[in-house]
Formats: structure tokens, C-alpha cells, sequence
């Protein structure tokens, strides 16, 4: 079984369930929304599946093997990255320096202390690479606390990238961004690798229909429905308890 | 005049061992006191190693540095009077020390992280204090007799041999210290610095990675307390003092943490100003000290090696 | 990098014989004691006590000038004692090292006495086997066994035959206890407790509940000065002790520096020293009435006799000897004379200062203030630690 | 038995002693997120106006309610010059600014009063001891415990019922609510850290018995004290309570049971809790 499934994934804090019985599955190339009004539990799920949280029962799965029992780290090395909701990058380190640090944590090279950490021409050449493809050359060497915050994004995108993840979660990747910059985003969504399978955690409707192919609607911990835009478009039950509020 | 990093760094190197000559020479009769300044400064290079690239708010290091010259000691009367071979003991009690409490330290934060390691100096005093057959309790640790140095330099009585050994072993780590800040380790560590959430998120483990360092930074601690006790062939409980790593990281922040050569400034200039003022007037020197300090921490926050800085961006604020 | 040629080397050392070198009828002692910090009473005490034995006896020996110069070490603190016996003897080029109040630091400047062939003076640092380290060293202080043995042999002549000893968990205080024990068992007493207290304790009553508990005739107490020493004495009188039939037996606890601080509450604590404030004699009368139109705030203690006696027995080596340190140590050697606090000497062999202990007990003076009032004197007491 | 009821006696009034001068800290910790290294010098500026007072002829008590009273006039410039820079700063630099600041109190002292012991003669009433048959307990235990328990009563009263306690918790709680809502932060932070710093001293007074008060006082001190708010847990009141009596309590219970390891066994103690409950008895976390 390739890519990430859940089984049946349970979590509360005393007697208060935020997740309930969530079962589902990612494949390959699947470019899956997940929505939901707030407090639905989607970022409870997404820490589930990042290992910040522990799921009270339940069975976390990638490519087949059981992940419950990883940190958050290992988990990040197996193959599952994501992007954060508020924006924690390096923000006094260059950009170059920001996805130096993600590719040398993939190689496993970071706790090398005998040889400097630019001198390696393999890592160079991919940092040059991800600096291009999100168009960030410019200000390869500006201290990311000088970007505007579309910027940030991108470099957040392209560290996370940089970890070569099967899995990638976006938690919420339009939110702060104005919307004169919000093509920023839908571009470097729409130009993921075709078989990475990325599970987009987002308010923004706009966004959601304009990339995603699969939604899945959380209601109080648990999966309403699921289907394709339109299919989630034309939902009744939807539309009364999610869309309706957020349309007024 | 524009400067690369690269030769900026070799002209401090220089820079350095030119004022570490000049002050053998110009201060012949207070070699004594600069050998003091030289190992302090190693120890306040380990802080800034744990604490100005790592970003780990310790107030313990006084546990690493008491270690080491615990060890170094031992070694010297039991084992061997080799002075390079007590610095290796040192160093390895040092970091031996640093990652058993570090096994427990590192999970902490905050306050809770300050009183943990404070807590570990304040028991290690104890146990040396209890184990008196083998340290001398109070009285201190005698008997320490050093074989020369490679067997050609033998410590003399005006410090000579003990300066030059001190400042080879200052540079020695020195030079180590900046390898590691520019290696992965080194920009690691920084990103822990930064954000370990982040790191986290890019798959670091960050206790672990928290525990390498303050392991290194205890190998550097434990090698500036051998020297310690090599130099004054004795040693007693109060190098587990809360003191000692109080001030060492005060000489840290005056400094200005995270780039090396603020740690070894901050130590010359605070040693230099608590000599000073105690010789004037040794009743009220604690005025002068708290008051630097204050200055320190309002004014310059990010050390004195901040200030050129500061002034550049106020002088040239129009571009 | 840094490995200078033997020639180069050699140079500084030439400088320090010629530049530092002070002129011939002047002899310079250097003073290391605390001057800052928690402790700084300490090198107070011994700075004016030698003003004092200047004052009276003029700077000049001979054809000798006699200039002290002070450093301060801090607390206890090995690394900067040594450091400053370098710079008094290096750059300050001086002939005589004076002062040292704690063991660590006597013993970190042993070797550089030996090897500059200086005597180095010990005004307090109290621990029997300093002397040991160098034959430079000369104390004018005391020992713990020289203080504590005398109180039990006492506490035995008052008919005291039971005691429970209460002592801090540290060097000297294991020190305190084994002589206290030794003498006291030796004498046919019993000890019913040992107690070592840990070093960081504040609150003493529970092991005045302890002592209490086993009522002894007697408790022996010892710790650190300062604020320890002060709420062991507290804590004797607010668990009454003395109430109990408890005597106290101590050694330094009633220091004239801190007894006005105990208050009437101190009245009859026992102690043996060697030396009191109210002692009675001329020499005495002549010393405290100086201090006190020198320096009106002050009261001799232990540190001053101390100070005061090292001064004087370095006039005597400089009087014999001049600036020639072996011939110093020979001339200290033996030397007797009268001290503030009694007759005393140093013993030719172990060059400790041989002098009477006196056991006092807290009493008013005539204008009411609080005095160690001598009760009984064991005299020429020598040092009883080393052959133990 | 005997020993049990002696430890808890003792414990108490230790642990008394130790949450009077220690809550003020808890709670400026807690509502500032100040690490604040100098908390010890208010106890110690109260113990030596005390002392200073007596010296010059007044009576125990009104001694004590001036020193306090004068502790907390100090305390007011020192918060507005100082401390509400010292909020802002990164723990770190909250850290050496406390130390600063300790150092400058640590000199003044010593400049005004010299360094030796500021005794605070109790007056006659608290001298002696009530016999409990088992063994007597000083009058002077008596009156640190009642007062301790006292102390704690008007805190609660003035937590739950004033209108002072009800913006304190929002303040401790939703910082940056209730300076929307328009509660006045910085008196109230001012307000607080006033009463801190006279809690301080009135423990400092009271406890001179067992902490003697000299210059060096908040140096000597400063890890007990922040022992128990790390072990209580930051801006809990019922947490430093807790942890003020239960270290009070170890600690005698160590020099009864095992005075050989007291020191040691205090620091288990203290690290191992730490290491269960990072954030203390009471603590809340990042909240």
C-alpha cells in the first residue's frame, strides 16, 4: 500500500474528543483538501499525522508501516514534511542557509563539524536549483526577516521541498498572504512534483477549489463527507454548516 | 575598504595573537593574571558555544568546569603529571558530566532549564565536598605536581610556560570553535538557535542535537578547569560555584554572544575593569560591576563587539 | 605559533630582577586576605590591626623600612590567591607574604614560598597540615585541635561526661569533631551523637530536637563563620538548650565581631580560644585602646591578633634577618614573646605559634556591653593536630 | 512519632518562612514572565531597614511595618526605571539585569551598613518556648507559622474578592486581553510588584531568625527562592504554597532522617519533580 493512510484515529484530551474515528488515505500524486469550520480538529489531525501529537487509538500508516510510534522528527525522515501555520523559519539566516540547513538534515550530514557547511558542490547545486524554482535567486543571500511575507512562504515551500517528502502537509500555506500575491502560492502548488502526495489544510476556498482534487470536510473531530470540488460544491449538508457561514 | 569574512577572520586571528604577544611582553610581572583571563575566557567560549550558538539559557557551568578540574587533578596525582594528557582527562570529564546532566537538562526550558543546571554545580559541590578522602573537601585538592609540558617546558615560577600554554590551548579552541561554527554542526546548532520547532518540522531531532551541544561545550569547560587546576596545583569545591558561571556568562553578554571573539573580549574587559576596581577600592567594587552590567544589558544589548554596528547603522541610516 | 625562543624567554625574567627590585633598606610585605565580598571583615581586621602595631611601634627596624601592601583573594579562592602572591612577588618584588585566612588558599601558595625561598606568614588559615607544605610557612593563628581539645578537656574538669558533637559537614568541621572526640573519650567521656550538619543548612532546629532528644551533659558545635555560626547560636537558645541542661561548647561562635549581633541571648555560652578581646593584661589594654581611637568602629577579634602578632614576629625576622628568607625562618624559629593575647612562641618544629587557651564564657562588661570573660586559662598550648 | 510531629512542625515553619518571602517572586514571575534574580535583595533591604530601625530605638513590630512600608517605596522607582524595560527583554538578558541590579542592592547595603550579620532583636514576648509536652516549640515558630497563614488568607481574599485580584488574573491569564479590554497593565504591574517586594520583606523580617540578613543576603539565598517558585510553578499562589511547605518539609525531614545526604536529597528532589512536571506543581505552561 503506497503513501499515507489512517485507521480509525482517535484523540482526546479528557473527556473532549478532537478527533474521532478519522479514516482515510493519500496516494501518490492526490491533491486532497481538507476543510472545515474552525475548531473542526484540522490542525489536531495534522499534528497527529506530523507526530506532535499522540492519537489515543488508531493506526497511523506510510507506505504500509505502522509510524504511531516515530517522533516528529523521524517522521520528517521517513518521508512526511509539512508546512507550518505561522511562519517559524530562520529568520536570521539567509535564505541560501534556510534550505542549506533542511538538505543537509536530509543527507545527514548536519552533525558534520570538520568541513564547512558551503564547501559541498552536490547540496550547492540542489540550493541553487529550489532558489530558482521558486524564483528567490535575487535574495539568496538576504537575511529572511527582510523578505515581504509572500516571500517567506516560498522559502518555507522550498525548504520543506528540500526534504524530498513523499508526504506534505500545507497547513494553511495562504494564510497571511495578501491576495496580490496569493498566485505566488497557487503556483508553487500547482508546480509539486506529480507524485508527491500533498494534503492542503486551508480557509481559503479560492484556493482550495483552484488546486485541490479531493476534498475532505471535518466537522467536530470527525469526516462529514468526501468527494471531488464539485461534488463538495454541491453538497446540501455542506454547503448548510460550512460554506453557508463562511458565505453569509 | 571592503572585507571578505574570510580574511575579516584571519586579521582577528592575527589581531589576537599579536595582543597575546604584546602582553607577555608588557606585562611581564602580571602574567599570573592574564593566565587567569586566558582560561576564562575558554570557559566563557564554551558558553558561547552552548549559549550563543545553540541558544541553551544554562546557569550551570560552573558543573563542567569544576568537573574538568576535578579530573585534570586526580589524574595529576594518581595517574600521570603529563599536562596534555590531564587536559584530555579534563575535556573528557567535562563532557562526560555534560551529557549525563545533559540527558536530563535538555528537555528543560526557561527557568526550569536555569534551576536544573544550577542544581547540578550546587550537587556536584556536595559530592565533592563528601568525598573528601579523594578531593580534600574544603581544605582542596593538594598535592597536583605537573610534568613539563612535552617534556621541554617546565612550568616556572613567573608563569611564563604556564601563559604560553594557556593562550596555545586558548587558540587551539579558538580555531576548533570557528571550524564548527561554519560547519553543518555549526549552522545546526544556529538553526536550533533560531527555531526548534522548525527544526523539528525539517527533521532534526532536537533533544538529541541540544545534547551534542552542550556535550562539546562541556568538553571546552572541562578543559579550561584541568588548566585551572594544572596552573594553580590545587583545587577546591568553590570551582562548582554558582559565581563561576554567573560571571562567566555576564563576560559572555558584555561581549556580544555567538561570535567568538565577543567571548574572549567581554572576558578581558570584565576581568581587566573587576581587577581595577577592586584594587581601588575592593569595599565598593560590586557598584562598578552591577552598574557594567545594567549598562550592558540596557545599552548594548548585543555586546561590545555589537557596537561598531549599532554606530555604523546610526551614522549611515540615510542609504 | 606561540613558542618564543629561549633567548626571548629569558628577557622578561631580566626585567623583573632589575626593574621591580625595591631599594635596599626598604622590606615589603605583601598582605593576602579578603578584602571584598561576604568575607571582606576579614582582611578589615587584619589591615587595621597592623596599622595599629605600626603606629605603635614605628615602620622602621634597623635600618629597615616596613611597607604592607594588600590583595585582596576574595572568598575562598585558590586560583586568585596564587595569582596574587605572584603579582606581590614578581611584580611588587616583596620579601615577606602575609595574611591567608582559608586553607585553600594557604595551600595554593605553599610552593611559591618554597620556591622564592619567601616565609610566608599565616594570619588564620587554620588547618593543621599547611604548615606541612612549605618550610616557608609560620603561623600566628591557631588550630582547631589547639582550640578543641582544651574545651573538652575542660568540659571533663566541670564534670561533663556525656556530649553530643554538632558540627557542619565539611573539612574543618570533621576536623572539630575528631579532636572534640578524641580528647573527650581519651579524658573518659562519652560522645552520644555525631552530628555533621549539611553545609547548606539555614534552619538548625531540627538538630537542636536531635541533641535534646539524647540529653547530653554538653553539645560541641562548629561551623563556618557567618551566617551559619549565628543560627546554630539562635537556634540553641530558641530550642533551650540551655534550658535543658545543655551546655554549649564551642570554639570561635562568640567572635567579637558577631557578638553583638547574638545579643544577651549569648549570655553564658562556653568557648575556648585563644584569644579574647578582654583578655587582662597591659599589652592587651594598650592594643584595644588603640584600635578603638584608630578605627572607633572596631573590636579586635581573632583576625586582629592574628594580623597584629604576624606583624610582629615579621619585625622580628626583619630585625634578624633582613630580607634574607631562610635566615628569617631560622630566626622565627623558637622566638617567644608577649602577645595581646597572652605569652606565646613558635615552635621550632612545626613553626605554629605555641599560646594559651582560654575558656570564656558571655558576660556583660561593666558598661554592659557583651565580652568573652576569660574563666580559666590551659596554658602554652602547642599545635595538637599533626601528630594525629 | 515523636520525630514525625517534630519534622512537621519545623517543616511548617521553615516552609512558612520560605513561601512569604518566596510568593511575591512567584507571582511577578508569573504575571511579568520575569526571571528576577534580585527578589532576595527586597527581603534583605526589609530585614536591614528593620534592623536599622530597631538600632535607632523603635519597637520590633512597628520596625517591621515600616521596613516593609520602605521596602515597597523602594520597590516602586526601581519597577517604573527599571523592571518595565526588564518585561520586555529575552529571558536571558531578564536574567544578568536581575543579577545587575542584585549587585547594585548587595553594594548599597554593604556601603550603608557594612557586611556583617543586621541582626533584628525579637522582642521579649517571642523569646522562649511553648512546651507541647513531646518538645517545645519557640514562640518565634508560632508567630511565622500564623502569620504565614495569614499572609496566605488576605492573598486569596484580595485574589477572589477585589476588583484588583479580578484584573490581576486577567492580567496573569490574557495579557494582551486585558490591556484591550482597558485594564490598566502597568499599574497593576507597578501594584504588584510593590506587594511582592513588601511580602518579600516582611518574610525577610520575620525569618531573620533562620535567613540572617547580611549584604550578601540575595546571593546566598537566591536558588532557595527560586527553588520553590520553579518547584511551585510560575504565578501560582497555591503552587509556591504547596511547594514552599513541602520543600520546608523535606529538607527538615532530610536533617531528621538522613543529615548526611540533606543536600543532595534536596536537589534529587527538586530535579527529579522538574523533570516530571517541567512546569512546576501548579504550573501552566506556555499559557
Amino acid at each position: 500500500m503506497k503513501g499515507l493512510q489512517t485507521k480509525g484515529l482517535n484523540k482526546s484530551f479528557g473527556g473532549l474528543v478532537v478527533a474521532r474515528d478519522i479514516t482515510l488515505s493519500l496516494q501518490p500524486g492526490d491533491r486532497t483538501a481538507l476543510i472545515g469550520p474552525n475548531g473542526a480538529g484540522k490542525t489536531t489531525f495534522s499534528n497527529l499525522i506530523t507526530g506532535i501529537l499522540k492519537p489515543t487509538s488508531g493506526q497511523i500508516l506510510l507506505d504500509g508501516r505502522d509510524i504511531g510510534g516515530m517522533g516528529e522528527a523521524a517522521r520528517v525522515r521517513a518521508g512526511i514534511a509539512k508546512t507550518f501555520q505561522i511562519t517559524t523559519l530562520f529568520k536570521h539566516l539567509s535564505v541560501r542557509e534556510n534550505i542549506r540547513l533542511p538538505i543537509l538534515e536530509r543527507e545527514r550530514r548536519a552533525l558534520r563539524f570538520w568541513h564547512r557547511a558551503d564547501r559541498d558542490k552536490g547540496v550547492e547545486a540542489e540550493i541553487e536549483a529550489q532558489l530558482s524554482a521558486f524564483n528567490l535567486l535575487g535574495l539568496a543571500d538576504r537575511p529572511v526577516q527582510d523578505l515581504a511575507y509572500g516571500q517567506q512562504r516560498l522559502v518555507e515551500m522550498a525548504m520543506t521541498l528540500a526534504l524530498k517528502p513523499r508526504v506534505l502537509i500545507l497547513d494553511e500555506p495562504a494564510a497571511g498572504v495578501p491576495s496580490s500575491d496569493s498566485h505566488l502560492i497557487t503556483g508553487a502548488i500547482e508546480a509539486l512534483p506529480a507524485d508527491l502526495a500533498v494534503l492542503i489544510i486551508e480557509h481559503d476556498m479560492k484556493l482550495v477549489f483552484q488546486v485541490a482534487r479531493s476534498i475532505i470536510v471535518l466537522v467536530n473531530g470527525a469526516i462529514l463527507t468526501q468527494g471531488t470540488p464539485p461534488e463538495i460544491a454541491a453538497n446540501q449538508q455542506v454547503r448548510d454548516l460550512y460554506l453557508g457561514a463562511h458565505h453569509d | 575598504m571592503k572585507l571578505t569574512p574570510l580574511t575579516k577572520g584571519l586579521l582577528a586571528d592575527a589581531l589576537l595573537i599579536i595582543a597575546a604577544v604584546v602582553a607577555f611582553y608588557a606585562f611581564p610581572y602580571d602574567l599570573a593574571f592574564l593566565t587567569r583571563i586566558v582560561i576564562m575566557a575558554i570557559l566563557v567560549l564554551s558558553i558561547d558555544l552552548i549559549l550563543g550558538l545553540g541558544g541553551i539559557v544554562t546557569l550551570g557551568q560552573a558543573a563542567l568546569y569544576g568537573s574538568g578540574a576535578y579530573a585534570a587533578g586526580l589524574f595529576a596525582i594518581h595517574i600521570s603529571g603529563d599536562p596534555l594528557l590531564g587536559l584530555a582527562v579534563g575535556m573528557l570529564a567535562g563532557a562526560a558530566i555534560a551529557f549525563l546532566s545533559g540527558l536530563l537538562l535538555m528537555r528543560a526550558e526557561g527557568l526550569t532549564l536555569i534551576m536544573l543546571s544550577i542544581a547540578v554545580a550546587l550537587v556536584l559541590q556536595e559530592i565533592a565536598n563528601r568525598a573528601r578522602d579523594w578531593t580534600g573537601g574544603a581544605d582542596g585538592m593538594r598535592g597536583i605536581r605537573m610534568d613539563p609540558i612535552l617534556g621541554l617546558w617546565r612550568f616556572d615560577f613567573i608563569g611564563q610556560t604556564g601563559y604560553i600554554y594557556v593562550c596555545c590551548v586558548l587558540f587551539v579552541v579558538l580555531f576548533a570553535l570557528k571550524v564548527l561554527k561554519a560547519s553543518p554542526l555549526g549552522l545546526m546548532a544556529r538553526g536550533i538557535h533560531e527555531s526548534p520547532a522548525r527544526m523539528r518540522a525539517i527533521g532534526a531531532p532536537v533533544y538529541q542535537r541540544r545534547l551534542i551541544l552542550y556535550t562539546l561545550g562541556g568538553a571546552i569547560a572541562g578543559i579550561a578547569g584541568a588548566l585551572a587546576a594544572q596552573i594553580t596545583q590545587l583545587v577546591s569545591l568553590e570551582v562548582f560555584n554558582f559565581s563561576h558561571s554567573a560571571e562567566a556568562v555576564i563576560m559572555l553578554i558584555l561581549g556580544g554572544a555567538g561570535k567568538l571573539y565577543g567571548a574572549i573580549i567581554g572576558t578581558v574587559i570584565f576581568m581587566v575593569v573587576h581587577h581595577l576596581a577592586a584594587s581601588v577600592d575592593p569595599f565598593n567594587w560590586l557598584f562598578i560591576i552591577g552598574a557594567l552590567v545594567l549598562g550592558v544589558v540596557f545599552f548594548v544589548p548585543q555586546g561590545l563587539l555589537g557596537v561598531p554596528t549599532a554606530l555604523k547603522r546610526l551614522i549611515g541610516g540615510g542609504k | 605559533m606561540n613558542t618564543p625562543s629561549k633567548r626571548l624567554l629569558a628577557a622578561p625574567i631580566l626585567l623583573a630582577l632589575m626593574a621591580g627590585s625595591a631599594p635596599a633598606d626598604t622590606i615589603r610585605v605583601g598582605v593576602i586576605a579578603p578584602l571584598s565580598g561576604p568575607f571582606a571583615i576579614w582582611g578589615q581586621q587584619f589591615q587595621q590591626a597592623i596599622e595599629v602595631f605600626q603606629a605603635q611601634n614605628g615602620t622602621e627596624v634597623g635600618d629597615h623600612t616596613i611597607e604592607f601592601l594588600y590583595r585582596d583573594s576574595g572568598g575562598p579562592n585558590p586560583d586568585q590567591s596564587r595569582a596574587m602572591a605572584q603579582e606581590l612577588l614578581i611584580r611588587e618584588q616583596v620579601d615577606y607574604i602575609g595574611g591567608l585566612v582559608f586553607t585553600p588558599n594557604a595551600l595554593a601558595v605553599a610552593e611559591l614560598l618554597t620556591q622564592s625561598e619567601t616565609p610566608g606568614v599565616i594570619f588564620n588559615a587554620a588547618t593543621s597540615i599547611i604548615t606541612q607544605q612549605s618550610d616557608y610557612f609560620v603561623r600566628t593563628g591557631f588550630t582547631l585541635w589547639q582550640v578543641t581539645v582544651p574545651m573538652a578537656d575542660w568540659a571533663l574538669e566541670q564534670g561533663i561526661t556525656t556530649a553530643v558533637t554538632a558540627v557542619t559537614d565539611y573539612g574543618p568541621g570533621i576536623d572539630a569533631e575528631n579532636a572534640f572526640r578524641s580528647a573527650f573519650e581519651a579524658g573518659g567521656g562519652t560522645v552520644l551523637d555525631q552530628i555533621r550538619m549539611p553545609i547548606s543548612t539555614t534552619d538548625f532546629a531540627p538538630f537542636m530536637q536531635r541533641v535534646r532528644d539524647q540529653s547530653p551533659q554538653a553539645v560541641f558545635g562548629f561551623l563556618p563563620a557567618g551566617p551559619p555560626t549565628y543560627a546554630f547560636t539562635r537556634a540553641y537558645n530558641e530550642n533551650d538548650l540551655q534550658g535543658a541542661g545543655i551546655t554549649f561548647l564551642g570554639t570561635g561562635e562568640t567572635d567579637e565581631t558577631t557578638l553583638d549581633a547574638l545579643g544577651d541571648q549569648a549570655l553564658g555560652l562556653h568557648t575556648a580560644y585563644h584569644y579574647s578581646a578582654a583578655h587582662d593584661s597591659a599589652m592587651n589594654h594598650a592594643f584595644t585602646a588603640m584600635l578603638a581611637e584608630m578605627y572607633p568602629d572596631s573590636v579586635a577579634n581573632l583576625a586582629s591578633v592574628g594580623a597584629y602578632d604576624g606583624a610582629a614576629l615579621i619585625y622580628h625576622m626583619v630585625d634578624v634577618a633582613g630580607s634574607d628568607g631562610p635566615a628569617a625562618i631560622e630566626a622565627a624559629r623558637g622566638y617567644a614573646w608577649e602577645s595581646p593575647r597572652g605569652p606565646v612562641s613558635i615552635d621550632p618544629v612545626t613553626r605554629h605559634i605555641t599560646q594559651n587557651v582560654y575558656i570564656r564564657e558571655v558576660d556583660h562588661d561593666e558598661n554592659g556591653r557583651l565580652i568573652n570573660r576569660e574563666i580559666a586559662t590551659i596554658e602554652a598550648v602547642p599545635d595538637l593536630g599533626l601528630s594525629q | 512519632m515523636n520525630t514525625f510531629l517534630s519534622i512537621l512542625v519545623d517543616g511548617i515553619a521553615y516552609g512558612m518562612i520560605l513561601f512569604m518571602i518566596s510568593v511575591g517572586l512567584s507571582v511577578t514571575m508569573g504575571l511579568m514572565r520575569v526571571i528576577n534574580l534580585a527578589h532576595g535583595g527586597f527581603a534583605m533591604l526589609g530585614g536591614a531597614l528593620a534592623h536599622w530601625l530597631i538600632a535607632a530605638g523603635l519597637d520590633y513590630w512597628s520596625a517591621m511595618a515600616l521596613a516593609v512600608a520602605g521596602t515597597m517605596l523602594i520597590a516602586l522607582p526601581l519597577e517604573r526605571l527599571l523592571y518595565q524595560r526588564i518585561y520586555r527583554m529575552g529571558e536571558l538578558q531578564q536574567v544578568l539585569a536581575t543579577i545587575g541590579i542584585a549587585f547594585l542592592m548587595i553594594a548599597s547595603v554593604n556601603l550603608w551598613l557594612g557586611s556583617t550579620i543586621l541582626p533584628i532583636p525579637t522582642p521579649p514576648l517571642l523569646r522562649g518556648a511553648l512546651d507541647l509536652g513531646f518538645r517545645t516549640l519557640p514562640y518565634h515558630r508560632i508567630v511565622v507559622i500564623i502569620a504565614g497563614l495569614i499572609v496566605i488568607a488576605l492573598l486569596f481574599l484580595l485574589i477572589e474578592r477585589t476588583r484588583f485580584g479580578i484584573r490581576l488574573r486577567a492580567a496573569v491569564d490574557h495579557r494582551a486581553t486585558a490591556s484591550v479590554l482597558g485594564i490598566n497593565t502597568a499599574a497593576i504591574y507597578a501594584l504588584t510588584f510593590m506587594l511582592g517586594a513588601g511580602l518579600a520583606a516582611l518574610g525577610g523580617v520575620l525569618g531573620a531568625e533562620l535567613l540572617p540578613i547580611d549584604a550578601y543576603y540575595p546571593l546566598r539565598y537566591m536558588v532557595l527562592f527560586l527553588t520553590v517558585v520553579a518547584v511551585g510553578g510560575m504565578g501560582s499562589i497555591t503552587g509556591s504554597f504547596v511547594a514552599a511547605l513541602g520543600l520546608g518539609i523535606l529538607d527538615t525531614a532530610a536533617r531528621y532522617l538522613v543529615p548526611d545526604f540533606g543536600t543532595i536529597a534536596f536537589y534529587a528532589a527538586m530535579m527529579l519533580l522538574l523533570t516530571l512536571r517541567p512546569h512546576g506543581l501548579m504550573g501552566r505552561g506556555h499559557a
